[in-house]
């Protein structure tokens, strides 16, 4: 039998069996959108596939009644873990008025729910960097115990909001997580040809503070780090910046083909690493899940992923006018 | 009623809403303890200390965006950019963060925060240090932006700015910072965001202007007035979105418009300014619309010969005042 | 003739421009081995290389900013912005650098880049692949921008901009992309920057427009054209600097203008052309300058309900064009 | 007797003699910029002085006949290396027509001169940073044998150009040179409210880049990491970080009053480290320069500066309506 890793986090049975079910959360919905979008009933999908680990672990150290989520578009596991509902999701799926991220004005992946804290995003990739600091300059100004956690591609690592807010971040000792999702891949570009580093948390120590790289695919692994850089964090010692090493198992979305720039064989070694399967055999191997959880798991979350599909999908459209709304603020 | 100048009416206004809201703090380049390059945020550094009147370190997105982050949380930052020249970095956050979060979220999440810049010519600030940069924003809906032309109007508007629940660019006209004085109550007021406001009342020619030129024009008027030539002086104030009835108006009333910006002509503010007019009180023109502004090159140049070339001053607006009055 | 796309016509225009000078390479995210998100630069990876090719890091401001770089050298770099939208985090670069370059070196100096971006709605974009970003630009003498509506244009002003000696911005309707097809003759040619081109002639109404509304205005031409009223269509081809001498005699032959845009209507640039109307050719008019132009929210949304209704699209185009007639 | 460093370095008596008299000039053109200003005389200045040593122990570890240069405002030691005179400084001080930088249109310190490769500058800081960049892929492109140097302040490390066009060179492998010239100071902001990092340097690692911090007072010791940068980027290995590290001795420009926000008695400690004074200190004990022949240089500067301060003070501006050609190219 496999080394139990989890109850030396402080992680229960139940945790760990959450943790697993959000994935599987995250996943199956993200495999329904594509479904719906080959068979043309939603435009557009942009996946999470392969990087439900990094997030669902990174999210699970956090506090998600107090700390701030600043998700990027892959980070539907993240939002799960905030709060933000299957039904949610497919509603900004189907970009009907129901939507709580944003009543269908945004694409899909366009989080944001101020309930629970996931901050409005866009699609110009690291704005949300500087976003993270300033939220949690704000706490810290009002003496409020939450951390900002913030994430981006490897390639969005090169913009110059990502050295901007971690710079700002570093000076003030502000507590920031700033986590890289480094899947390999930014659209077509090959990691090499995006970072002349080893390591994207190599660099940290610019912005004086600790930069380190976990197994994006080992939702524990990831658990640990987060958890370290918020304590950290909440400890007043400044922020941290986490890379998760994962790969991305679908094109980079619904508008993309990866066949003209990585061969199939790689996607396929890959997948050998799949989270949802290597953590499910860990689950198994540690005696936490048996093969009848799995499956009543796994029909749990087909079953939610199913009514929230039909829910969505007969949902109304907002109103034309109701573009014209929200412009500024109305008294 | 206290007389002081243009940028101590900046000072005034943020000190009495820090006062007033402990959510309002100042972020930007060296507005802490050197207190502002122009000394804007002069004294606040000590009254407030640090961690409300932020020295940031020398990135303009940082600044934009840190401010976005903290207005989204519910705070009212008031962020500074030294030049308005060097707002040039931050317009990814201005543009497509500021301006879009409401409406992006449906309403869910806002971003009242207010960004403030020194822009203008005539002070040897060559290419760099003398822009206009309003045009740049005036075309995006969810921004506000508002550029002030008396001490009065700076107080009730940066107060007003600051209040607001959405993002205001408030452009201050550096070589009005020294120049202008007027009366500024010593007490708490407002001024409405999106009004125009009449500054001389005339009848035969409408001048319609912002900035530093509202006051060319009116000491143009004083001297047109002698000649028996009577203008009406509208100040935009806040020149997006643009006060059209007030607009109107001020055209309807004389049918003789002459527009005046500092900025390059050729898609300035004036040229929307003219479009409005256009579309909708054509018929009460009795001369073509006419635009006073700076020449159509990259920006001002250092050397006093081509500075001065360039800059519109009370000479050039009595002219064109007269040309159109004749008209 | 053959008939292609008006994105083959991209393509096949920075092709020859890389046969005929060694000194043109192409620069952006994703534009080598996946020849661009939208195939603009399909091929050239294969036929040029990976160096003249260059799939950049995902960083606007460098991939601008490299370009400068490499254009002050003396090459002519072709940099692509993903989307328009993209290019905020660059407009650093773009103004206060490529824009300024000659300028502030007295000519010593200079900046022959071209940047393309994809921009415009009605492709399920949402609110940031779908944005008009010209007006944000038409204020900045030492730039030029180009937005081509047929693929005959396209080939010849992308041959043009890329010969160039100073930046241009060139913005391809992304929506064009495979919906305009037209005839490209297959040898050289370019066509003149800063020039309008009329598109169709007539007699009765003038529709100055642009891009995308260029094909929503002749079809509503012809519709009308049924009814005996006849248009005429000018099409801008460069927004900035406006080819003044075309607006105002494409107005004054008619009286009765109509502009059209795709973007959000305050501040865009046929507020400019507007007001050059107005300056010139006043008394010409026979009716308001009337403008159509998307409502003045921050982007056009996803869902296809408010997609369509921010749209600019043939019946729109059609009802306004009838209206000005029957004025 | 001290010991003889520069011969180590392959650096002659002559060659040293010459380093010290082009810092001796940078220093003496900046004194009289502020003496011209503080008569009414000229309405701007900003400073080299302090970082002369770095400045033109750097420049003279180039090959000006065929690198590129792209100084930031202080770089008069640069620019004096790479050709430009005391008196086009002049003409730029008194923005008069004839200043080869650009006609009087930019204030000082806005350097350019295509004849000797120094690139056109703008006000916005670290803008310059992807041009040089951009230049050494051309250089690259076009088989030259050439390496672009580009200065910036150590605040200017802050700006996202920094970061993207050092990863972009990074990935790239090209020549550049990327010299920080770390004065402890962005106008009234010490380096600890810029930078969270210990040295700017430790940002290499980030850009797969070697980083060097070496003594700004010395120009010696600048020379040795340039030389060995430009060695290596034209070896085809890459770019290189090095940062100086000195004192800004002046206010930082003549609008700017230092005394809100440093001590006097720093300034004056600050002053014990003057390279013009420790590199004229190393040059007696090693024997290469006696009192007589410090006189003779600074007679020789002098009288440079003199003439070339007449010249430019009666040499005509630009006519007003010049102001308007080279918008664009003039057929
Ligand atoms: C500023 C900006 N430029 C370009 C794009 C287009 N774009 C969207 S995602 C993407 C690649 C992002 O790669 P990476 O950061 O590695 O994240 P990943 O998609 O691999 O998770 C690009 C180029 C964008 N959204 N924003
Ligand atoms: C983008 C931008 N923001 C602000 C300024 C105003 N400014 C000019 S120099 C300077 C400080 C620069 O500090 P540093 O980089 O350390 O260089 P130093 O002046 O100390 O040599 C500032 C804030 C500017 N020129 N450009
Ligand atoms: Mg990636
Ligand atoms: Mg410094």
């Amino acid at each position: 039998m496999v080394k139990n890793r989890h109850e030396d986090l402080g992680l229960s049975n139940e945790k760990v069996i959450e943790i697993y079910k959000t994935m599987l959360m995250a996943r199956r919905i993200d495999e329904r959108m594509w479904l719906l979008n080959r068979s043309g009933k939603i435009p557009f999908v942009i996946s999470c596939q392969g990087q439900e680990a990094a997030q669902v672990g990174a999210a699970f150290a956090l506090d998600n009644t107090k700390d701030y989520v600043l998700p990027y578009y892959r980070d539907v596991g993240v939002v799960l873990t905030f709060g933000m509902t299957a039904k949610d999701l497919m509603l900004s799926g189907f970009a009907k008025a129901e939507d709580p991220n944003s009543a269908g004005r945004q694409m899909p992946g366009h989080f944001g729910q101020r309930s629970n804290r996931i901050v409005t995003g866009s699609s110009p990739v690291t704005t949300q960097v500087p976003h993270a600091v300033g939220i949690a300059l704000a706490g810290k100004m009002n003496q409020e115990d939450l951390v900002a956690f913030v994430t981006f591609g490897e390639g969005s690592s090169n913009q110059g909001d990502f050295h901007e807010g971690a710079n700002f971040a570093g000076v003030h000792k502000l507590p920031v997580i700033f986590m890289c999702e480094n899947n390999k891949y930014a659209i077509s570009v090959p990691i090499e040809k995006q970072l002349a580093c080893e390591n994207v948390s190599d660099r940290a120590i610019g912005y004086g503070m600790p930069g380190v790289t976990v197994d994006g695919n080992d939702p524990l692994a990831v658990y640990q780090a987060v958890k370290e850089a918020a304590d950290r964090g909440r400890r007043g010692e400044g922020p941290t910046l986490v890379e998760t090493i994962s790969y991305r198992l679908t094109p980079h979305s619904s508008d993309d083909d990866d066949r003209s720039y990585r061969a199939p064989s790689e996607v396929a070694e890959a997948k050998t690493q799949d989270p949802i399967i290597t953590f499910g055999a860990y689950l198994k191997e540690t005696g936490v899940m048996d093969d009848a959880l799995e499956k009543e798991l796994n029909d749990q979350v087909m079953a939610i992923v199913n009514e929230a599909t039909d829910y969505a999908e007969s949902a109304p459209y907002a109103d034309a006018e109701s573009a014209l709304q929200y412009v500024y603020a109305e008294k | 009623m206290p007389v002081i100048s243009y940028i101590d009416a900046v000072t005034m206004a943020i000190r009495e809403e820090m006062e007033r809201d402990s959510q309002v703090f100042v972020l930007g380049e060296d507005v802490g303890k050197k207190g502002g390059v122009f000394k804007a945020t002069h004294g606040l550094y000590d009254q407030f200390g640090e961690h409300r009147v932020i020295d940031t370190p020398l990135a303009e997105s940082a600044i934009a965006g840190v401010g976005v982050g903290a207005a989204m949380y519910g705070m009212r930052p008031i962020a500074e950019m030294q030049f308005a020249d060097f707002i040039m970095p931050a317009i990814n956050q201005i543009i497509s963060e500021a301006a879009k979060v409401r409406y992006r979220s449906n309403n869910d999440w806002s971003c009242p925060m207010v960004i403030r810049a020194p822009y203008g010519g005539g002070v040897h600030g060559a290419l760099y240090h003398s822009q206009s940069v309003e045009a740049i924003f005036a075309n995006q809906p969810g921004l506000k932006i508002v550029m002030p032309s008396t001490p009065y109007d700076v107080k009730g508007l940066l107060k007003a700015a600051i209040r607001d629940d959405d993002p205001v660019l408030f452009f201050e006209h550096k070589r009005a910072y020294r120049l202008i004085k007027g009366e500024v109550p010593a007490d708490d007021y407002v001024l409405p965001i999106g009004k125009a406001d009449v500054k001389r009342q005339g009848e035969d020619i409408t001048v319609i202007t912002y900035g530093l030129c509202v006051h060319f024009a009116l000491q143009a008027a004083e001297k047109l007035a002698s000649d028996g030539i009577s203008a009406h002086v509208l100040d935009l104030r806040t020149v997006y979105p643009l006060d059209k009835e007030a607009i109107v108006e001020a055209a309807s009333k004389t049918g003789k418009v002459l527009l005046i910006t500092e900025d390059t002509k050729e898609g300035s503010i004036i040229g929307e300014v003219a479009a409005i007019i256009a579309e909708n009180c054509l018929f009460d023109l009795d001369a073509p619309i006419m635009r006073l502004a700076g020449p159509d090159i990259p920006a001002m140049p250092y050397a006093p010969t081509m500075e001065k070339y360039f800059m519109v001053n009370p000479d050039k607006v009595e002219k064109a005042m007269r040309e159109l009055a004749e008209y």
